[in-house]
């Protein structure tokens, strides 16, 4: 057993990793759903939006003040992004033309984003100061993958304290539980989810720069990146942090360590998981607790 | 096994908790065969989870519930609304994007567990439609049958309700809290309908409005903290102690009673 | 918010859609003749249209047929659904090897094909529909995602190539194969014709009756007497049937069927097209599949790789404009005339 | 009750009107006549033009949008180069967008038959494309000219209709075996592919020669197509198998992604990694940078190929593109000359003369591969060329280190 684990302490890390930057992107649109009670199926195309970034904004490998640069530019494209979308969606009440609305938006960016920047994969170098590799267990290690799982771990902590523990975060925690109540004592939800939303997708955006290097950037990746942050979501439980956290994490690890160990099922691992957490957990694995957190 | 010959239901030692929280607490009542039976106490005192239990959409931690001499505990809500306990809802919910010939439709044809047939048949879904028109007819609510539930007043979807669960064939009906939101025009119009059911048809009532229970019921219980306190008629309920301490702690029976005397 | 919580959002705004018309002016006679008129125009497209438009519109009868079947769940019953491509797989590639290795005959095809959609519906309805609404859209997603990726592996069915070699159809065994393709298209509006007529008694049966009654509440439903978990499930199983009518008719018109016809995009298209027609209205969706096949594969086809830009406008156009749908269109009209007078 | 009737009227007479300008509409489309003629009648009109229509049925949109382009600029090449004429009949070329797949395939090449009334159609990326429309092309008698797609079920039973002048997936993919047989001696070899139809065809049309000249394969994966972004897994198992040497078959971004991981986790130092041309062919290459400087492939073509023909056509190429030509453009180049040579020999210009005409038109040597013919199969009898990636002149290229020999 424990040789087990070392001949797989890199793909378990891996894992850690690639749950770590699907977090990003997925936690975004279980919040969204959450407080807004919308399925934001242009989730993919935000986060495609935030690789492309680093297509445009990258030569070479950046310098470690490019990056920062670009990861407030992929934040800030996302957040306007996510404004529009709130804005154009919250006139629609219906799930399904939410879904209409929000997957023709999708279609719309891909398509645009693919006119600029050509059909073909773009790939997105990592940057100089992450650039190395660390030995583990005798073998090397990029720490670029390391430093994914130390920006989830950072993401997941400040999300956590800004809604555990500010004012803003009761607001947004309260109308996850009851919008009508948080009208009543005068608070403007159509702000709140407003702000949400393009939170949410600033995070997302800010996620598929960060997956990009491993990613690429290229049309179709968007549809790709949105199932697996809806799979998340739902084996995490909707509208809930925790869950989103976790769900990242299963998935992460599913991609990786499962199909590395049942490979020829590699490709229905995804999905049999998903029906599997959903017939015994039907609300998710961590769902959002009514009116006390998230 | 062992019932009495007028009592169609018989709650014994009925108990329902959440954890450590008990919302039903060992409740014994017995209502008979075409009594109109009222369920009141405070608020949170666990009428409606009481309520829950009886339909079956709740399933008590211990405790039995005879229905009709037959022991219910066990069946689900589908089953004793075959067997002919029949429940209507706080809030109505009526199916709001159907028209009211089709809700009651479905009332009527709801006693067999069979499938339903996927092709329509003329004789047959003429059956159906006149049993349904029937409900309608005795509720008043005959003029629009093709109107949507969704574009009734409030008043008119009571009515649409009562025309459902009569066409339930219902030995047992529980109202919950029926008349919440209603004008009074649109409540005395309620206690008509009720007051004109078959006597053969028990009915019990949740309800806060105590005109109404005090109009219509021959049999009140009381609860409080999940607890059965009282259980008499309208003149024992209004005199009682325990009752008065429940509702109002120390205040006087006029207060609580004076509206409905 | 838990799962269990959207199911009357995700349908919130659907009560009404078709009854809006059937309440103001039922008059059956008028509809028929409706219905005979456009059916006539269908039947006579080959008279006018080239083979290749005409290619398209068999295409689009056969995804309309399976977006009948997608919105007997989402529109009739309440429950949207991404897992229809599965049983449409399962007719299509059911019918597809039937015809390789059986029997050219269409109606051998359509009725082994339909059999193969309604047991496996049947079989993964069976834990499917205990669920409701997102969890219930989620497990569909997975059902149709599990069925796309099944094929794409099994090589009976030549796996990701697609099972090529399909032979044209013939209407009775050992019959004229409908090489001509305006008879092959006859035969694909037959298939139509017979499975939106099924869906069109079925709305309208008690068993119709009960699936609205689901949409519009199914525990209320349940507290009638109403065993709910066997309407969801015969319907469901009906639904897949309809689907598989439908791949057969898909396999007919193309003679090929690959696993990316069970994709992800087939089965999002299939719901929007629902949703863009007016979900509930059996009319409405099959208009909206037609929008979807003209907008991409037609119009697509004049602009080079512009067509899923174009759907994706399409699509917010419609969402402001036509905020019930096509059907909506004429409910609408109904509304604003009778609130004229 | 006359309320109801005025409603029904209204909506009759506009329903009634609807109807109307609907069939008014459809006369006024059916140029084509209807649908229910003899397909064989509708032929003969076209036969008897100086023009010659030719279906060019590439993606311009999906994931393989980038190899549409490089066939279309290929075979827009040859056209400019020839004033637009072949044997003297004038080209109308008419596209179609095929996309990632079938679905969107099907429809736009049936478009190309049926509607543009194509007299050949070349083109076709995706092998399940080619399978799905070669009953349809046998049966509308048009010759299709496969110019990338390389299953080996499309020609294993050859039609007069199906021909291809790019390669067979088992054959470009064995033409390198014997080369890494004697390069890993006693070492063994992982093979590596992506799980589907051509991923297969790949890894053993590989492994037949690799194993018939001596070679040992250390293990083999195939990794979900399409869905699989982190390689990591999987080079963690190659590490621990102890291969020295590994043959990878990826296209697009999935080889994009491979080749970088490939280099990330090290494994570029500890085992050569080879493929066939299409792990760093085109776009590919410069997606990925300089993880892919070392890698082996064999293919039918590289640039770097050092001929006069090979050369006039890059210098052409660059001249009009500002890009070095594809695999995908040379394929799709070739393609139009074989056309030409096809309406050279051809008796009647219409599908089956065409079609006929091929099976005539020998031997191609002022290609840029080098000189080639068409097989019993309709495939191409090729030369396959060694190739290794190095930077020239600071960019990365496929160097041809040998023509490899049988």
């Amino acid at each position: 057993m424990l040789a087990w684990f070392d001949a797989n302490t890199a793909t378990i890390l891996n894992g850690l990793a690639l749950g770590a930057v699907l977090f990003l992107i997925a936690v975004g649109l279980s919040l969204v759903f959450g407080t807004m009670d919308v399925l934001n199926l242009a989730h993919g195309a935000v986060s495609l939006m935030g690789a492309y970034v680093g297509v445009a904004m990258y030569g070479a490998a950046p310098t470690t003040g490019m990056f920062f640069l670009a990861m407030a530019i992929a934040a800030a494209v996302g957040f306007a992004a996510g404004g529009v979308l709130a804005t154009m969606v919250s006139p629609v009440r219906n799930h399904l033309r939410q879904a209409l609305l929000t997957l023709g938006m999708a279609l719309i960016v891909a398509e645009l984003l693919q006119e600029v920047f050509g059909p073909e994969v773009r790939s997105v170098p990592v940057p100089e100061f992450l650039s190395s590799t660390v030995s583990l267990m005798g073998n090397p290690y990029p720490v670029y993958r390391l430093a994914m799982v130390a920006a989830g771990i950072v993401v997941a902590v400040v999300l956590y304290i800004v809604l555990e523990r500010t004012r803003a975060g009761a607001i947004v925690r309260a109308t996850v539980a009851d919008r009508a109540m948080v009208e009543a004592i005068g608070i403007r939800t159509k702000v709140v989810l407003a702000l949400v939303f393009g939170g949410g997708a600033a995070l997302a955006a800010v996620g598929g720069l960060l997956a990009a290097p491993i990613l690429g950037a290229q049309p179709g990746l968007d549809d790709q990146i949105l199932l697996l942050a809806l799979v998340i979501v739902v084996i995490g439980g909707l509208g809930s942090l925790r869950g989103a956290l976790l769900g990242a994490l299963v998935v992460g690890q599913v991609q990786t360590i499962g199909v590395s160990v049942v490979n020829e099922f590699a490709s229905f691992l995804l999905f049999a998981a998903l029906a599997a957490v959903l017939l015994f957990r039907p609300q998710g694995l961590l769902p959002a607790r009514k009116g006390a957190h998230v | 096994m062992t019932t009495t010959d007028t009592s169609i239901l018989d709650i014994r030692d009925l108990t329902l908790s959440f954890g450590s929280l008990t919302a039903v607490d060992r409740v014994t009542l017995r209502v008979d065969e075409g009594a109109r039976h009222a369920l009141i106490g405070p608020n949170g005192a666990g009428k409606s989870t009481l309520f829950g239990v009886l339909a079956g959409r709740l399933r008590a931690t211990s405790g039995q519930i005879f229905f009709n001499g037959q022991d219910v505990t066990a069946l689900s809500e589908a089953e004793r609304a075959r067997n002919g306990l029949v429940r209507t809802f706080q809030h109505s919910s009526l199916f709001l994007g159907m028209s009211v010939l089709d809700n009651v439709g479905l009332a009527v044809e709801r006693s067999t567990s069979q499938p339903k047939r996927p092709w329509p048949s003329r004789r047959r879904d003429r059956a159906v439609t006149d049993a349904a028109m029937t409900h309608l007819e005795s509720v008043g609510l005959l003029s629009r049958p093709s109107a949507l539930c969704g574009a009734l007043s409030h008043g008119e979807r009571r009515q649409v309700e009562v025309a459902m669960v009569l066409a339930c064939e219902p030995r047992m009906v529980l109202f919950d809290e029926p008349t919440a939101g209603m004008s009074v025009a649109e409540t005395n119009r309620f206690a008509e309908i009720v007051e004109s059911l078959p006597r053969k048809v028990t009915v019990v009532v949740v309800e806060h409005d105590l005109d109404i229970v005090f109009r219509l019921a021959e049999r009140v219980s009381v609860l409080a903290a999940g607890k059965l306190i009282a259980d008499g008629t309208p003149e024992e309920i209004r005199t009682n102690d325990a009752v008065q301490e429940a509702y109002l702690g120390t205040s006087s029976n006029e207060a609580l009673f004076g509206a409905a005397s | 918010m838990s799962a269990t919580n959207t199911l009357s959002g995700l349908t919130a705004d659907q009560p009404g859609t078709t009854k809006l018309f059937n309440t103001g002016a039922p008059r059956p006679a008028f509809r028929l003749f409706v219905a005979v008129v456009i059916l006539l125009i269908l039947v006579a497209l080959p008279f006018f249209l080239a083979p290749y438009p005409l290619s398209l519109a068999g295409r689009a009868l056969a995804f309309g047929l399976l977006v009948v079947s997608v919105d007997l769940l989402t529109g009739v019953m309440g429950m949207p659904s991404l897992g229809q491509v599965a049983y449409f797989g399962a007719g299509a590639y059911t019918a597809g090897l039937v015809g390789i290795h059986l029997s050219s005959s269409g109606l051998v095809q359509l009725l082994i094909g339909t059999l193969a959609g309604a047991a496996l519906a049947l079989l993964t309805g069976a834990v499917a529909v205990r669920t409701a609404g997102i969890v219930f859209l989620m497990i569909t997603l997975a059902i149709g995602e599990l069925a796309h990726i099944g094929v794409d592996s099994l090589s009976v069915v030549g796996a990701s190539n697609g099972l090529a070699g399909i032979p044209p159809v013939s209407v009775l065994p050992g019959g004229e194969p409908l090489t001509v393709p305006g008879y092959l298209y006859w035969w694909v509006l037959a298939v139509f014709v017979i499975g939106f007529c099924a869906a069109v008694i079925l709305n309208r049966s008690p068993l119709g009756r009960s699936m609205r009654g689901v949409r519009d509440g199914e525990l209320r439903l349940r507290a009638l007497g109403q065993n709910t978990y066997s309407v969801k499930l015969i319907a469901y199983t009906i639904a897949g049937g309809v689907a598989g009518a439908a791949g057969t008719a898909w396999v007919a018109q193309t003679q090929f069927i690959s696993p990316g016809d069970l994709g992800f995009d087939m089965a999002a298209f299939a719901l929007l097209s629902v949703v863009l027609g007016g979900a509930g209205s059996l009319w409405g969706p099959v208009i909206g599949a037609g929008l979807v096949i003209f907008v991409r594969d037609w119009l697509g086809g004049y602009i080079e790789g512009r067509g899923t830009l174009l759907l994706g406008v399409v699509f917010v156009i419609a969402v402001y404009v036509l905020p019930r749908g096509v059907a909506g269109i004429k409910g609408r009209s109904l509304r604003r005339k009778s609130s004229d007078s | 009750m006359s309320e109801i009737f005025f409603r029904g009227g209204r909506t009759a007479r506009r329903t009634t009107a609807v109807m109307a300008g609907s069939l008014t509409l459809m006369m006024l489309t059916a140029c084509g006549g209807g649908s229910l003629g003899n397909a064989e009648g509708d032929d003969g009109a076209t036969g008897s033009t100086d023009t010659v229509t030719v279906g060019l049925a590439v993606p311009q949109s999906g994931v393989y949008a980038g190899l549409g382009e490089d066939m279309t600029q290929g075979f827009e090449l040859y056209l400019e180069q020839a004033d637009n004429k072949l044997s003297g009949y004038d080209i109308e070329v008419v596209s179609a967008d095929t996309g990632e797949g079938p679905q969107t395939a099907i429809p736009a090449v049936s478009r190309l038959i049926q509607q543009e009334q194509a007299d050949v159609v070349t083109g076709i990326v995706s092998s399940a494309t080619a399978l799905g429309l070669r009953d349809t092309f046998v049966q509308a008698e048009i010759p299709l000219i496969i110019a990338n797609a390389g299953a080996d079920d499309i020609t294993a039973e050859p039609s007069p209709y199906i021909w291809r002048t790019s390669y067979t997936n088992s054959e470009v993919s064995g033409a390198i075996g014997k080369h890494v047989a004697e390069e890993v001696g006693d070492g063994s070899v992982y093979l590596i592919a992506a799980d589907y139809a051509a991923g297969q065809e790949h890894v053993n049309g590989f492994k037949e020669q690799f194993e018939a000249a001596g070679g040992k394969v250390a293990g083999e994966t195939f990794t979900p197509f399409g869905s699989t972004s982190d390689w990591q897994p999987y080079l963690s198992k190659i590490r621990s198998s102890g291969a020295s040497a590994v043959f990878a078959f990826y296209a697009g971004s999935e080889a994009a992604n491979f080749v970088q991981q490939y280099s990330t986790f090290g494994l570029a130092e500890e085992a050569q990694l080879y493929g066939n041309g299409f792990i760093v062919e085109g776009d590919v290459l410069q997606a990925q940078g300089e993880a892919a400087l070392g890698i082996q492939t064999s293919l039918n073509y590289s640039p770097t190929i050092d001929s006069e023909v090979n050369n006039k056509f890059v210098e052409a190429y660059v001249a009009a593109y500002d890009e070095v030509p594809t695999v995908y453009a040379m394929q799709s180049y070739d393609a139009a000359a074989a056309i030409e040579a096809a309406l050279e020999a051809a008796d009647s210009v219409d599908g089956p003369g065409i079609a006929a005409a091929l099976s005539e038109v020998g031997e191609f040597e002022n290609s840029p591969r080098g000189s080639w013919s068409f097989n019993e199969n309709h495939d191409p009898d090729q030369n396959y060329y060694l190739r290794e990636v190095q930077e020239v002149d600071g960019k990365l290229s496929n160097v041809v280190l040998r023509e490899i020999q049988d």
